[in-house]
């Protein structure tokens, strides 16, 4: 018998069935050299999702030079020994505007999706295991979130109430928290008809301990990846929105606006925009890379 | 480096303009117009009773002349044979009626507190009217060359389409979209316009106006980055063109509330202005150093005498010491790209400040409501003044203690007599020597710190022929549509 | 058909339209809530106390919220979303200009991204696991990494600026020919293509997987069915509902998502109206914005949940 | 290690259809490392001959049979051995060529039909579908083939049940569907992978005689996997007895079922018929629980507080102290909501449950923790019953703090006592759920109620998922907890030799309904319900030759009656009783009736005609015994 998946995997695309491959290769199975239990591409997606929370961490102490300090008259400049990664719009080092922006980019997508992904299975359980009106209520009132596009909601919160980190973060939690709620939701209905919850059920236990104790465990899994893909999507709209000029405010700057603010550089090639994209793409990459080897495991 | 001009003019093309903005509150209605985009719009399907010549001066268009005796009552004589695009002939009450909304609140005009100087507009003959104002003003002509007094047919109130005397029809107008206008064939002046047809739309974004110029998309942009003149200038057929203006992004220090209140921290802040710094680094050296007076080097008015305020971070640190702001909480300071380079500016100053020891928390505000939420609100903030046609209506709107726009609220009896008689004063010498005592009274007392006048950039492809900026706004002061020829 | 897929269809009206009203709500209420109305907007350096007084009046902001909000919905219920406080052109107007381009953009995008990433999702499905799957499924993952301006920046560097072949601006007027078209319309359609495409793709493929690691699926091997066979007979007809409903969602985001694209194109769609109708507090205009997303939306949505139920024969056939 | 018969001369009349020796199959672990499933598997098949595959579950049954299709499941892999079907070298095919065997010459049908079948296509298109890939015939010709095979098969409307979906047909209509699908193209070869295993026992004989004539009837050579001997009986000609991936025993099955040689197909011949367990006398004293006039079910109550989809209706049963009263029926009849009824999972519509004499509140909310504590579940899947997450010790741990405020050391203390107690090894206690065996992990779930120190426990199909020598452990287990602790058991299963192994009184439910209530002995005798008698006739006997004779026993066809007047209550049976009387048992409520052995029923039929029309299956029986 093969091991009992430890989540109930309605959500999760491919449930470990051994119902196997109908399609012609099934001799071509070569074994992949697994390390912490990923492939190859999986390894790559660690690798690089390591570096940048280490730069999150570490960087500003890595970095030559205040994320600031005007350096040089020399505006866009290319790669040299002074600048690792050029110079800026206004002739600041680009390494370190990268470095420090590591912080504002991981950090204000983590909290947000933290809290889209932490609110949303809250309310998910609670909806699932109240049922009746408050569910639907709650579903219906993400649905009509869901429904209005995240970037036009994000411009409506950031007109109403400028732009601030914090804003920001609320901003992206609620555009993101149906999805999340959606997803637990299901997750939550399913393992709610586990017998194991039925069983503490009927030993009596409060509702606090059967979600927490008994239901959260085993949705966490699933909630854990899709909350990987929402990060990606976050540090996408928060970039996004710096394009529109509501994302992070100068001085302080997050990639997507070390991006947006030194775009009239492309044209010339600049690094100064082409070293930030690059590093929100390796990022995004990586946990995608990443979420994709932890769930495709038997793909 | 503006264009040469070549002897004859080429009839025909059409020519593809884009500014900087656009959006659903375009409008038809000169008296709304609010941009660049507006104005030039505005300017192809309307005249003015006058216009302004490269050197700002006053040339007459609608009106064959203006006379007056106390600069209180003037007399306006009307260009005959001047038809509306219905084909209804121009008459005095076409004039009274587009000056005298002004003053409807109802209207929404965006001059109103300067068209309330004129008492009453009125027809005194078949082609002539009378203006009175309330007091002196010798700058009605350069007063009503702005966009916003541009000549209507009497009675409109539907702006869906632009009934006027200019030198283009309206073929077509969506707001946020885009404008076309087609060649007025019966246009009053003989062989104008040369271009068959125009269109003006708005790409507000710099980088995005920059490729559609460099792919051929649109013939001339206005509002060019300076980082991107390189790239411009690079590729050959294309030009750009500076033009210096009194153009200025400032530093709003209220003269009423928490730091601004001593008059060291004023002085501290100015000193710590780097403006060097400011010219090469945020604009690339498009722009000229400012002095803290709003009159730039090429008005007539300017005041080249007034010592130069250097960087200095010893004195600023020595009055903001005296001020009690060194080392203690973080000062925020309010930048928005509302006002251009601001954000920049507060960015460079943050870092001047730190090496002495003032922590400024530099706070970007979105555009959106910072005219109306932020600006003159804030204890330290930036505003953003474009260009007046003259000295007085600056100084009128922005440094007179009762100014609407007072930006740091700043109240000096001495100035605002010297406003009033400058006015009235008819010999160009003394009134010029007025004009240089306000210059130095705003220097040394005034709440504002003005770093740089910042040079307008437009980007032009060059088969654009017969350009000749006017130093007072892009598009040849938003004039260009009927002088402009496309080469071939 | 019967009753039962009618009843299922009534209901899931009756619910978007339900929705539509808590949006309609919600939208107002936010707006409600924005710094400055329409007067200051329409003024802004130029604001004085008395102007403004005289502009809200006009406006009719004067009057309390929950008034203007309720004649607004009796407006949109007669067919009459209201008159723009800051062009005074009927919305109606101002929208049925824009809505064309937008839908068409929008119809154009998802006539080209619907069948590329249908093929990659069954394909890559097909091959999983092989060289292929992980080649399209690496680049699917890089190309929703970057953020879409700089796709649409550099696709109009190189396109436009460089090679002059196609148009660094999307104008909707004027064109004629098939060639202008294609001109206008590539650059916008590639740069979303690229968002979308990759998300069709990805769920398409997980829901194709699913189906071929189902018993039948396998039943159908040792029938002799081949690969083709498999796919076309057997998996694809079960992963129609997942497949639609993921292409619903992707392209919900055509309408309302494209913000960015269509500034940098210049395109005159309904995303940027509604961002100019937001910065100028044009309060009818935002509504009727907000509204026709959400009904997008939910019309999709919609279209999605009729052909999972149509597909599905347990529903279809009582 | 025991070697087995095998070779040539064990096989029966015709030529050899196929031939496998030394087949070797291994699955791909997590860890990348092959290791074996299937060893040194070799057998043949002559023509016409079925061939049974026997053994527990994963023993790798299925592994076999698919292997003769050339087929290995994803993560496995044929890594040795040789397979001849017919002139087929199965396993030096490459895919084209396979693709043109299976369905062709080798066909399969698989243990659940309902998932085997595509939900979207008719049925008859996916019964001709391999006749369609391999182009034998015309579509026309390919169905009429098919209605034939329907008919053979003995389904319903042969004509037109292939225009179905497989969501409109029975589970066992389904089965007998699949296996036209599989006889379309006449195969060399079938093979059955345990076909009936998830029908009910009613059902199941109706499909093994539609089998078993198909198969006479066309002489057609197959592999018949399955786990339950005393089908296998009925079907095979030779049985090979596997375990662990290896042979072992090959024989005849007169030879395995009356002369097995191998200690592990003795003990697999001792479970399949379970011991009546000795039972101590239940005190006499007041009844543990008492249900009375019990009427739930799901969904919105309507005007009447009645539930819209009703499950049970008008249940009375006492459950004495230190007694077991058995609950027996077919799925969906209602036995696992009466469990979760009595645990307060679900709230009853009318009726009471008394506890020591106690109205139990109907809702989980206004228990108290000592009624809560007193009554314990146990359900069927230990897999989902056990959190996933938690350990074994945490398991058991919570209700001990829970109901009894342990600390930790006396937890530990208790949690070893129960695991001795159920005879787990003590080092369990740090291990997941998944990281145990199914009986096991069954020892774990039963531990974990005992926990609590309950009165009563209602267990839920508790060895349905265990092979049957396992299942025979854990029954072993519950009689010796009785004794020792004096708790009763409310014991549900659909089996009914595991209901009567260990019983005091059964009840036996048919849609919701208590059609029958009797001591355990009185099941088998006669007068019992129709239904009641039709259970018994259908449980197979481990003796071949069973099934013909089975035919006999209970009444062939239905007595035809008119329409039913379903605005009372008739009895819930009259759709298939065998013994309905028209104008009685579709228009008149049936009455309840106690009979002199203690048997009550729900029939309209007198105890007379019960007890002549019921008569045949005594005499088998005594025979069989
Ligand atoms: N896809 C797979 N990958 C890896 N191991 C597998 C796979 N399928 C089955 N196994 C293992 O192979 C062994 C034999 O499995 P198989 O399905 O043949 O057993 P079975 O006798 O048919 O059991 P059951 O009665 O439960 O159907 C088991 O130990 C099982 O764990
Ligand atoms: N949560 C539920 N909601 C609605 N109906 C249900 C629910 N649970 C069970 N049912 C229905 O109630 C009926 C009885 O179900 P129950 O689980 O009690 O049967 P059972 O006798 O235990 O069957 P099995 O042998 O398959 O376990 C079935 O028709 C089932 O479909
Ligand atoms: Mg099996
Ligand atoms: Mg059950």
């Amino acid at each position: 018998m093969s091991q009992p998946d430890s989540t109930p995997g309605a959500i999760t695309p491919a449930p470990a069935t051994p119902a196997g491959a109908p399609l012609a290769n099934q001799s071509a199975h070569t074994p992949a050299r697994r390390i912490l239990g990923l492939s190859p591409l999986g390894l790559v997606g660690l690798a690089l999702v390591a570096f940048w929370v280490l730069m999150a961490i570490f960087g500003p102490l890595l970095s030559p030079h205040d994320a600031g300090e005007v350096l040089d008259m020399d505006v866009f400049g290319g790669i040299s020994s002074k600048f690792w990664l050029g110079s800026d719009y206004l002739g600041r080092d680009m390494l370190s505007r990268i470095l420090y922006g590591t912080r504002y980019t991981i950090g204000l997508a983590l909290v947000a999706t933290l809290l889209a992904s932490g609110f949303g299975t809250l309310l998910a359980m609670v909806s699932a295991v109240s049922g009746g009106w408050l569910d639907s209520l709650l579903s219906r009132t993400f649905d009509a979130l869901i429904s209005i596009p995240s970037k036009m909601f994000a411009l409506m919160m950031v007109a109403s109430f400028g732009s601030s980190v914090r804003l920001l973060i609320i901003t992206a939690a609620i555009t993101y928290m149906p999805g999340a709620f959606r997803i637990a939701r299901a997750l939550a209905v399913n393992v709610q008809t586990m017998e194991y919850v039925q069983v503490a059920r009927a030993r009596g236990e409060g509702w606090l301990y059967i979600t927490c104790i008994e239901m959260l465990p085993n949705m966490i899994r699933p909630v854990m990846s899709d909350l990987g893909l929402r990060f990606v999507y976050v540090v996408l709209l928060l970039s996004g929105l710096s394009f529109l000029s509501l994302g992070v405010q100068p001085p302080d700057a997050d990639w997507g606006s070390l991006v947006r603010e030194n775009i009239s550089g492309l044209g010339q090639g600049a690094p100064a925009v082409l070293m930030p994209a690059l590093a929100i793409a390796t990022l995004t990459i990586g946990v995608n890379l990443l979420i994709d080897n932890l769930r495709g495991k038997r793909r | 480096q503006a264009a040469t001009t070549p002897a004859t003019p080429r009839r025909g093309g059409k020519v593809k303009i884009a500014t900087q903005s656009s959006s659903t509150a375009d409008t038809l209605d000169p008296a709304k117009t609010s941009h660049s985009t507006d104005y030039t719009r505005a300017h192809l399907f309307y005249n003015g009773l006058t216009k302004l010549d490269i050197k700002l001066a006053p040339v007459m268009v609608l009106a064959e002349e203006m006379n007056t005796d106390d600069a209180t009552l003037w007399t306006v004589k009307l260009r005959k044979d001047v038809r509306f695009h219905d084909g209804k002939p121009l008459t005095p009450a076409d004039v009274v009626f587009s000056l005298m909304r002004h003053k409807d609140p109802a209207t929404g005009s965006k001059v109103k507190a300067i068209a309330d100087q004129i008492e009453s507009v009125k027809a005194s003959g078949a082609n002539e009217v009378q203006i009175k104002l309330t007091g002196p003003n010798a700058d009605l002509p350069v007063i009503l060359a702005t966009a916003q007094f541009l000549i209507i047919r009497d009675g409109t109130t539907s702006f869906t389409k632009a009934n006027g005397t200019g030198a283009f029809k309206c073929s077509e107008f969506t707001p946020g979209v885009r404008t076309v206008g087609v060649r007025n064939n019966e246009y009053w002046k003989p062989g104008m316009p040369y271009l068959d047809e125009i269109e003006i739309f708005g790409i507000p974004d710099e980088a995005a106006r920059v490729n559609a110029l460099l792919s051929g998309d649109v013939h001339w942009i206005n509002e060019v980055n300076p980082r991107s003149t390189s790239r411009i200038k690079a590729t050959p057929d294309f030009g750009i063109l500076e033009t210096k203006s009194g153009l200025y992004s400032d530093l709003v220090i209220r003269q009423d509330s928490a730091p601004g209140k001593s008059m060291d921290f004023t002085l501290g802040m100015k000193y710590l202005i780097d403006r060097q710094q400011i010219k090469t680094a945020a604009f690339r050296g498009y722009a000229v150093v400012a002095n803290d007076q709003p009159i730039d080097p090429t008005n007539r008015f300017f005041f080249a005498g007034l010592p130069q305020r250097p960087y200095d971070p010893d004195k600023a640190k020595f009055h903001l010491g005296k001020a009690g702001v060194l080392g203690s909480t973080p000062i925020p300071l309010v930048a928005s790209v509302a006002a251009a380079g601001s954000v920049d500016m507060a960015m460079l100053m943050q870092q001047s400040a730190q090496k002495i020891g003032l922590t400024l928390d530099v706070k970007r505000l979105p555009a959106d409501g910072y005219w109306s939420n932020q600006w003159m609100k804030v204890p330290l903030g930036f505003g953003n003044i474009n260009p007046r046609p003259s000295a007085d209506i600056l100084f009128t709107q922005f440094f007179k203690s009762d100014a609407t726009w007072n930006e740091s609220g700043w109240k000096n009896e001495q100035f605002d007599q010297l406003l009033v008689q400058a006015r009235g004063q008819t010999d160009f010498a003394k009134r010029k020597q007025m004009y240089a005592d306000m210059q130095v009274l705003i220097h040394e007392k005034g709440g504002i710190g003005i770093p740089v006048f910042i040079t307008n950039l437009e980007g032009y492809s060059t088969k654009i022929k017969g350009i000749e900026p006017i130093p007072l706004g892009a598009f040849m002061n938003y004039t260009s549509g009927e002088y402009i020829w496309l080469s071939a | 058909m019967n009753s039962t897929v009618g009843r299922l269809i009534a209901q899931r009206l009756a619910l978007g339209i339900l929705t539509l009203l808590i949006v309609s709500v919600a939208v107002f209420f936010i707006t409600n809530l924005l710094p400055g109305d329409a007067a200051q907007a329409a003024l802004g350096q130029a604001a004085t106390p008395e102007l403004l007084a005289a502009l809200r009046t006009q406006f009719g902001l004067d009057q309390p919220a929950p008034l203007r909000y309720f004649s607004w919905l009796s407006g949109l219920l007669a067919g009459q979303p209201g008159i723009s406080l800051v062009n005074h052109m009927p919305v109606a107007q101002l929208i049925g200009g824009r809505l064309p381009s937008s839908l068409l953009l929008a119809g154009v995008t998802a006539a080209v991204s619907v069948p590329i990433a249908l093929t990659l999702g069954i394909t890559s499905a097909m091959y999983r696991g092989s060289k292929y799957d992980r080649a399209v499924n690496v680049m699917a993952v890089s190309m929703v990494s970057i953020p879409e301006f700089l796709v649409a920046t550099i696709a109009v560097l190189i396109f436009a600026v460089h090679l002059h072949w196609l148009s660094a601006l999307s104008h909707t007027a004027g064109i004629t020919t098939f060639a202008q078209f294609v001109k206008a319309y590539a650059m916008p359609v590639i740069t979303l293509c690229c968002v979308i495409v990759a998300q069709m793709s990805r769920m398409t493929r997980a829901a194709v997987i699913d189906q071929l690691t189902s018993s039948y699926v396998e039943m159908a091997v040792l029938k002799g069915a081949g690969p083709v066979r498999i796919v076309l007979r057997h998996a694809l007809p079960n992963a129609i509902g997942p497949i639609v409903n993921a292409v619903a969602l992707s392209l919900s985001y055509l309408l309302g998502g494209v913000i960015i694209v269509e500034s940098i194109f210049n395109y005159p769609g309904i995303a940027t109206l509604m961002v100019d109708a937001v910065t100028t507090r044009d309060m009818p205009l935002v509504q009727a914005c907000a509204m026709i997303f959400c009904a997008a939306y939910l019309m999709l949505v919609l279209f999605a949940d009729i052909v999972a139920i149509v597909a599905n024969p347990k529903l279809r056939i009582k | 290690m025991n070697t087995h018969k095998q070779g040539p001369d064990s096989g029966s009349a015709g030529a050899e259809v196929v031939r496998v020796s030394g087949l070797q199959v291994a699955a791909l672990k997590e860890n990348g490392q092959l290791t074996p499933i299937v060893q040194d598997v070799a057998f043949n098949i002559g023509r016409g001959e079925v061939l049974a595959l026997i053994g527990e579950s994963g023993s790798g049954k299925t592994t076999i049979a698919l292997s003769l299709l050339g087929y290995a499941r994803t993560g496995c892999k044929i890594t040795g051995g040789n397979i001849q079907v017919g002139e087929h070298d199965v396993l030096t095919m490459n895919d084209r060529q396979l693709q043109h065997m299976r369905g062709r010459h080798v066909a399969y049908i698989a243990q659940s039909a309902a998932a085997a079948f595509n939900p979207s296509r008719t049925l008859m298109d996916q019964v001709i579908e391999s006749a369609m890939i391999h182009k034998i015939m015309s579509r026309r010709q390919a169905q009429e083939k098919a209605v034939g095979l329907f008919r053979a098969l003995a389904l319903p409307d042969p004509e037109h049940i292939g225009s179905r979906y497989p969501h409109q047909v029975s589970g066992g209509q389904l089965q007998r569907i699949m296996a036209a699908m599989a006889f379309i193209t006449d195969p060399q070869l079938v093979v059955l992978d345990e076909p009936t295993t998830a029908l009910d026992v009613t059902t199941q004989i109706e499909v093994l005689r539609a089998f078993k004539n198909v198969v006479q009837q066309l002489g057609t050579t197959a592999v018949y996997v399955s786990h339950d001997l005393a089908v296998v009986a009925q079907m095979a000609d030779r049985i090979i007895v596997l375990r662990d991936g290896r042979m072992r025993e090959v024989g005849t099955t007169d030879h395995i079922l009356y002369h097995p040689e191998n200690a592990y197909t003795q003990s697999l011949l001792a479970a399949a018929r379970p011991k009546l367990r000795e039972q101590p006398a239940p005190s006499e004293d007041a009844p543990l629980l008492r249900i009375s006039g019990l009427v739930a079910g799901y969904g919105r109550p309507d005007r009447r507080g009645l539930p819209s989809s009703r499950v049970l209706d008008d249940i009375n049963l006492t459950i004495r102290r230190g007694s077991t009263v058995g609950i027996i029926g077919e799925s969906g009849s209602g036995k696992t909501t009466l469990a979760r009824v009595v645990a307060g999972l679900v709230a009853p519509a009318r009726g009471s449950i008394l506890l020591d004499g106690e109205e139990l509140p109907p809702t989980l909310e206004n228990r108290t923790r000592d009624q809560f504590r007193r009554v314990q579940i146990v359900f069927q899947n230990a897999d989902t019953a056990l959190n996933p997450g938690h350990t074994i010790g945490r398991i058991l741990g919570r209700p001990l703090s829970f109901y009894h405020g342990l600390d930790k050391a006396a937890q530990k203390k208790r949690i070893a006592e129960l695991l001795d107690l159920v005879q787990l090894p003590a080092n369990v206690i740090d291990r997941l759920p998944g990281e145990l065996s199914g009986g096991q992990k069954q020892r774990a779930n039963l531990a974990r109620a005992l926990a609590a120190k309950p009165d009563l426990l209602l267990c839920d199909e508790v060895t349905s998922a265990l092979d049957t020598v396992v299942g025979a452990a854990i029954l072993d287990l519950l009689t010796q907890l009785r004794r020792e602790l004096n708790v009763s058991y409310m014991f549900i299963s659909h089996d009914i030799s595991t209901v009567r192994a260990i019983c005091d009184d059964i009840v036996v439910l048919y849609s919701g309904h208590m059609v029958e209530q009797c001591p355990r002995e009185a099941l088998a005798e006669a007068p019992r319900h129709p239904y009641s008698h039709l259970l018994m006739s259908s449980v197979p006997d481990l003796r071949p030759g069973w099934l013909e004779q089975a035919a006999g026993r209970t009444p062939q066809g239905l007595p035809p009656i008119g329409p039913s007047d379903r605005s009372i209550d008739i009895c819930t049976f009259v759709d298939r009783c065998g013994l309905r009387m028209d104008g009685i048992c579709n228009t008149v409520q049936p009455p309840r009736r106690l009979l002199d052995n203690g048997t009550r029923i729900l029939c309209h039929r007198t105890i007379s005609d019960l007890e002549q029309l019921q008569a045949p299956l005594i005499a088998e029986q005594e025979i069989a015994a």
